[in-house]
């Protein structure tokens, strides 16, 4: 395992002490506990929208962090949920007097320390609502799992709650509209190379130079099934197909389409399966009329990528578009 | 006959902290197949954080048993992240809640054990055979209260730890329906659970504790 | 080899296709011969700033494409410079009336081709002045060599001859504006791993499990000599101090901090090293005004980075501050 | 005796393309170890362009060498990129102008190597023994030009291709000190110079295709 870190038990510290040096006009860090804090706070009398999760999926959450989106983020170690005192010292810090939305990807860990976290801060008379990200098509949601994952939507999530939040909306209406995005968005992931885990030392599993691993989610852990690789067109159907059956496309509806980076792909090959993307949904008749490539929900250095589909409508869209200045994502 | 005190509670953390550090990369290696590869390095960071404390003089001595539960249950929640982090911590913060004395009678391991097992169920809403730290932690309670008219007190720890060590291995078989594990659906299978696994270590950390065998 | 491309021989425009309709309020993509050109054009009257090389370096040059960066650009294959029509064609497309500046990397191929095609285009009657980025320390600048590479300091090259020709200034101050930035920007970079050239299919050099490799350019080729792979610390030194002392910098002065990745490397990563470089700098008493972080310069999935460091003053903070829509960098 | 037309210099070109082709791996692989792995590709894309544009039936018939040469020239130029697309068009480029006539005599042979030479050694200012093509290409000529009074044309054109042969061969030891090579310094020697190699592989192509076996 050859990695640019120190002290693999100090890399995400050392990562954020980093982060926060390149962007101290935009963020500010803070550690014991750690979580990442819009500089300046969320306007008072604004909503604010908080986000976290494991580390290892840079830019997400932290680099989100800015007007128009995330008023905090909370990172816990590699691939490990943040713990609750993370989480409610971040709530807290973060509330500008209108509520918190709590936005959290679906897996045990998150769920479960988010939710002792936002306990501890209701306690204190803080108003908060969450919204469950849960996209991934390659997880069946049903009583014989733990419901889908969330991944790469996660962004589209926090995207449009900030927007909302941003232009004054309150925390009901912030929240429903987080819940829209979230019932309208859907991915499906794919690795080439498995990611190892700093303090692990090797990588999650094994795939042999003709694999691909299909079905994966963004901790490095296996995905549904293993086909032989075979190209950027074969992939992408692979991906978009469940993601479009999930959804329920139609013939004249539009969407927004991100083909998002596992972290070690590079973008020219985003772009590839973008393209590839884009002639199968205009096979549909499925009009994409916003566009997002990059690696920005990743799994350390794994090589792959994800298709998400959101659903959109005129506010949606809107939202979408309102302005957004953060270290990793602005327009 | 066994004493189980506020000196036996503290050699417990200590016991459980050395015994997991110990395994720590079958732990690590079991969650990289069914799960995420961090099971080990978590309860690894949690268990040495609670020693820490523990050896921390600035703090107030200890005096009950529910009072050291307490300490590691906060300390786990604060260090170990993760679905365990919240699990463990809720499973020994209930317990503290039902051992504030100076020790625990067979009863105390008993009504113990069934609180850690209605934490961990509050909080992840897992039942038997879903192939988590419920299939270790559910018969240890159950054999602990068959256990409870044994003459000494570390019989009952030890039926618990007994059985906690059998639930966590008949978990290898088993499809997982809760917790990242399941994910891989029938994949998940022919894999020990990690958190049965790590959840059987510390019981039999309680059990050695007993014996004066101490970290 | 495992990638996400279908015909290698297509990659480049497949993804370039990928990259118009991703783009397409943006940039236009124009075929035979190929072309990256701003939509919209150059606004008319104002001094046109274009660039090119092979590629494989993604997002340079076509994500610089846009509203105060560059007017065009011009992709190779795969690591391979342009030809001279498509140089031409490029030069002759991003005139608005007022000339031309091309933004040439110091290697051979570039050199040359972009040499021929500013013939071609000038016996049209088009002005045009070249700037050369030679900011790579790893390779002695000699009789004995064809001269230091040119590698991330490119981005900032771009985006102040850029800057300057959105405020109007004319081609002689943007080329001086441009040389000026040349001469007071230096790079270095090292590899972890090599990357492989889709139609090669095997990587350009092989690195030991606990070899990097410093000294590295960006199309994949050897570097100067190995080392035991030994920490961010460590290696973030390696690649510092020749930067900082063929720059000369003294304590007091103020300058920008690019850490760049080479494609497959997270970001994370890029902050630990970010971190450790203005610990040393603020060790020399240099003052790091300005920040970037990311992987704008890549060798394909590569994994690695470089460091590079500019000489600021006034004027070229002002231009580097200015605004800026391009795909890949936005402020 | 043997004829230098316009069908031989097709015949070159297409045995050029040929050769090329097969020499691919050997091509990248050697610029694989001292430069970045793209030269097989580069040159093979560009002579089957040359090959493709010979073929077609919609452009005028070629009527002396140096249009044939002047259709190679432009191809390269616009499909090799790199180093060598810009090297090798000029080289063509110029031997072109001075192979204007329906066939070469020992003299246009001698001209047209010392025209490519001049082409070549102005665009990249390299000079012999800095481990480029410059190595095949000025003992090639100066070989053609000792060769001058041969009986038959083809044999100015062998010791050309042998001469450049050699030259190619005598690039291993050498330490690059132009082109992408020259980075590598040291580490450079050891290996031939892969456009030295292509070059040398092209000068044959033109004995083979004047002994009548095109391609
Ligand atoms: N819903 C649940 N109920 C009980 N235990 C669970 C549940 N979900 C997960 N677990 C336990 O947590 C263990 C995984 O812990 P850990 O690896 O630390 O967290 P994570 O899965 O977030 O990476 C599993 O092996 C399982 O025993
Ligand atoms: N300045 C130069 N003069 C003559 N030949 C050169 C020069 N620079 C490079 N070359 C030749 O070009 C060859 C490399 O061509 P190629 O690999 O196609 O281009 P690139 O180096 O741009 O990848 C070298 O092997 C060398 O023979
Ligand atoms: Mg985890
Ligand atoms: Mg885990
Ligand atoms: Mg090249
Ligand atoms: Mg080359």
């Amino acid at each position: 395992m050859k990695k640019l870190l120190d002290d693999p038990a100090q890399a995400v510290d050392d990562s954020l002490r980093g982060f926060a040096l390149a962007h101290a006009d935009a963020v500010e860090v803070r550690f014991d506990p750690t979580f990442v804090l819009r500089a300046g706070g969320t306007p008072p009398g604004r909503v604010a929208v908080v986000s976290g999760g494991g580390s290892g999926h840079e830019p997400l959450h932290a680099g989100f962090v800015g007007p128009g989106m995330l008023d905090a983020a909370v990172p816990g170690a590699v691939f490990t949920s943040p713990t609750p005192d993370q989480v409610s010292a971040a709530l807290q810090a973060a509330d500008g007097g209108a509520g918190v939305l709590a936005v959290v990807k679906n897996y045990t860990g998150d769920v479960l320390n988010f939710e002792t976290g936002v306990e501890l801060v209701e306690a204190e008379g803080i108003e908060v609502a969450s919204v469950l990200v849960n996209d991934d098509v390659a997880v069946e949601d049903s009583l014989f799992t733990a419901g889908r994952r969330g991944v790469a939507g996660t962004v589209a999530v926090e995207k449009i709650a900030g927007a909302a939040a941003a232009r004054g909306d309150d925390l009901a209406t912030v929240r429903a509209l987080a819940e829209r995005v979230a019932a309208g968005v859907r991915s499906m992931g794919v690795a080439l190379t498995a990611c190892t885990v700093p303090h692990v030392g090797r990588p999650g599993f094994e795939l042999a130079d003709d694999e691909v691993e299909i079905g994966i989610g963004i901790h490095g852990e296996p995905g549904r099934h293993r086909v032989t690789a075979s190209g950027a067109h074969d992939i992408t159907q692979r991906l978009l197909e469940p993601v479009v059956e999930d959804l329920g496309l139609t013939a004249g509806e539009q969407v927004l389409l991100f083909v998002n980076g596992m972290g070690g792909t590079p973008l020219s090959e985003l772009y590839v399966v973008y393209g590839r993307a884009r002639e199968m949904l205009a096979e549909r008749g499925v009009e994409v009329t916003r566009s997002l490539v990059g690696s920005l929900v990743t799994s350390l250095e794994m090589q792959g990528a994800s298709v998400t589909v959101l659903r959109l409508d005129a506010e949606l869209t809107e939202l979408w578009d309102a302005p957004v200045r953060t270290p990793a994502l602005r327009w | 006959m066994t004493v189980l005190d506020v000196a036996w509670a503290e050699r417990w953390m200590q016991t459980a902290a050395t015994d997991v550090r110990a395994a720590r990369d079958e732990l690590t290696e079991l969650d990289r197949r069914v799960g995420d590869g961090d099971h080990g390095v978590n309860m690894d960071r949690g268990l040495s954080a609670v020693v820490e404390r523990l050896d921390d003089p600035a703090l107030p001595p200890r005096e009950t048993v529910g009072q050291v539960l307490r300490l590691a249950a906060t300390t786990l929640m604060s260090t170990v992240g993760g679905a365990a982090g919240p699990l463990y911590g809720t499973a020994l913060l209930r317990a503290s809640k039902v051992t504030d004395r100076p020790d625990l009678s067979a009863s105390g391991v008993v009504s113990m054990m069934e609180a850690a097992v209605e934490g961990i169920v509050a909080r992840g809403h897992a039942s038997v055979g879903e192939k988590t730290m419920v299939d270790a932690w559910q018969p240890a309670a159950e054999a602990a209260e068959r256990a409870e008219d044994a003459e000494d007190v570390a019989d009952v720890l030890r039926a618990a730890a007994e059985a906690a060590a059998a639930g966590a291995e008949a978990t290898v078989p088993l499809v997982a329906t809760k917790g990242r594990a399941s994910y891989l659906a029938e994949r998940s299978a022919g894999t020990q659970d990690p958190g049965a696994r790590s959840s059987a270590i510390i019981l039999a950390a309680a059990v050695t504790a007993a014996e004066g065998r101490d970290a």
